[in-house]
């Protein structure tokens, strides 16, 4: 029989979303789920043993075909487009939906202490939020929660991965003054979470913000 | 007191409280609230630019500065413990705790973001892949996008009403005689110029009925771009 | 230097269409185009010596990555799994059935302007919708309602759980056009209450008992 995983090389390449090893199996057929899996850990060892420009990496319950990270400075060139980021806003809101999960808007709201709405509808239509239910409560106000673009956003197996408040704040770099200093700064320094070894290119990696166009709290028809 | 005022963009008034909480290098669980309301209230003052929209927020926040700092000046009661007296500061100091934490959450997933996007995938539009089958359209995006144009066109006072019946099979024509001038369109410029609310809906009809037919089709290059619609011939893009 | 294959190779994987050698030369400027030739024959021979899913083709002109055409009949199969959706005419008829329920065909329409006999099948076919009665009028026409699969399609535990289409209404981005006030704006703004020049004295707010008696009632904890 064939080797499964040159099958499942063309199969992730043309897939235009993660496939679960339910639906792997649902097109290979011929191999057992176990072997499948066996064969996709592989393909991910051999791509990195061979120095190669893929990865094969599992996001949102699925395994998905993506290129290596320290490789961005050339794809950024071809594209010549950086990807847009969400606004503050949108974040601050999306990291309380993702940690409230099932959230009202006005639970929302007083966590932040304005008005959410124009970002809400931003992270509804980017599908990054969806409705999730109503709350038991006078009125039955909707319930957000994430959604599974949120996962593939930020790269999440499932939600269980979501890092815990405490692992995030972690990935902050706490200023040296008491308190804390916000991520008005951190926006321009995204040190840190780089792959090591990496042969970026500061210039274009490292936004200076500026150029990176935020969306997300500005509802561009308004 | 020269007070350097940065013109930077605060998320409300619990980041700008926090912010000079931070600048002040004041303890989060002490606030010397009448420095803190002064300088929240100057910081206001010397904005004339603040977005209308959270103006309202901003002022609400001032209002409860003050209160609590009248409360703070208020003589304790007779009989009442020091230390059952709530502190009059506690809420606000468990609301911005609270901010502070989601407002540190959003810089963490911020980096997961950074990071995410340095990994590529394959775009949905590659491959010349002709747009066959079952459309990729959900409904929100489908509502969104009809109540967007009703909406507008709800909006502009019609000062005429005509009774001309606006035929769909006519529109249908028009619609494709145009895609046939150019495609792909985007689905907005389907309703320029188009002020009457039934002609939107009759345009919108007309596209519904095309894409039923499959002489067009209507496609989302990006997830969250705009809506195009192509022509299609025999089932393949024309 | 890095070897050029893994960044060819996550280029040309990102890629929407063939890439010239002198496109490749623009992304990769580091490297001579002689270079980039024998790297972009080595990634294809090393693809098929390896026993790959993949290849590096030429076609019009350019270089692009594409499956190995013996593994078509697994990426047919892929294609053909692929989870539908529903079509824009059925979403919008579905759309009136659940807003509008129970309703009549020629309700439905006369809402949407042309006939739905098709879509209407498709919708009971798929069990999204149901026959819930008949109109108790001349002729006696069949009512349909949605069914307990459209409920679980949505992910909602009862009818109830539908936006309603007030909330539909803050749910979706709202145009506004220049001279046009936008309702959104009212409601979030109390107007007037920072004067436009923003001469907000704190000296006046502040101190004296006036204005600390009007705010007197602001719950602090909202």
């Amino acid at each position: 029989m064939r080797d499964p995983k040159a099958i499942l090389e063309a199969v992730l390449f043309v897939a235009e979303e993660p496939l679960s090893l339910e639906r792997l199996h649902g097109v290979l057929e011929e191999y057992t789920k176990k072997e499948l899996e066996t064969a996709l850990r592989e393909l991910q060892d051999s791509y990195l043993r061979e120095g190669r420009g893929l990865q094969v990496i599992e996001v949102a319950g699925g395994f998905r075909l993506a290129t290596r990270p320290e490789l961005a400075p050339w794809i950024l060139k071809l594209k010549q487009a950086r990807p847009t980021r969400l606004s503050r806003a949108a974040m601050e809101t999306l990291a309380i939906i993702a940690y409230k999960q099932a959230i009202t808007k006005a639970e929302i709201e007083a966590i932040r202490g304005v008005e959410v709405d124009g970002v809400l509808r931003t992270l509804l239509e980017k599908d990054l939020v969806r409705i999730v239910g109503r709350k038991k409560e006078a009125g039955r106000p909707i319930l957000y929660g994430t959604s599974k673009t949120f996962l593939e956003y930020f790269g999440f197996k499932d939600l269980s991965e979501l890092p815990s408040l405490n692992e995030l704040e972690e990935l902050v770099p706490q200023p040296t003054l008491p308190g804390v200093q916000g991520d008005r700064q951190d926006e321009s320094s995204p040190e840190g979470l780089l792959p090591a070894g990496g042969a970026l290119d500061p210039s274009l990696v490292m936004g200076d913000g500026g150029a990176t166009k935020e969306v997300g709290g500005v509802d561009p028809d308004r | 007191m020269a007070y350097q005022v940065k013109l930077e963009v605060f998320e409300g008034p619990l980041d700008l409280l926090l912010h000079l909480i931070d600048e002040n290098q004041i303890d989060i669980y002490d606030i010397p609230i009448a420095r803190i309301t002064k300088e929240y209230l100057t910081y206001l003052a010397s904005t004339p630019q603040l977005d209308l929209d959270g103006a309202g927020e901003f002022l609400l926040m001032a209002a409860t500065l003050i209160h609590i700092k009248s409360q703070m000046l208020l003589p304790k009661e007779e009989g009442e413990d020091e230390l059952q007296a709530e502190d009059p500061r506690t809420p606000l100091v468990e609301r911005l705790l609270e901010y502070k934490r989601f407002k540190l959450a959003a810089a963490g997933l911020r980096r997961l973001e950074e990071r995410q996007q340095l990994v590529y995938v394959r775009e949905e539009f590659g491959e010349g892949e002709t747009p066959e089958g079952p459309l990729e359209i959900p409904l929100l995006d489908l509502l969104v996008a009809f109540r967007k144009i009703l909406k507008r066109t709800s909006e502009i006072p019609v000062l005429v009403i005509e009774q001309e019946e606006i035929q769909i099979e006519e529109r249908m024509a028009s619609l494709l005689n145009r895609l046939a001038q150019e495609s792909p369109l985007t689905f907005s410029s389907l309703f320029h110029g188009e002020q009457r609310r039934l002609g939107v809906i009759v345009t919108f009809l007309a596209l519904l009925e095309l894409l039923r037919q499959g002489a067009a089709r209507a496609r989302q290059s990006v997830p969250f771009g705009e809506i195009m619609i192509y022509r299609m011939e025999e089932g393949r893009p024309a």
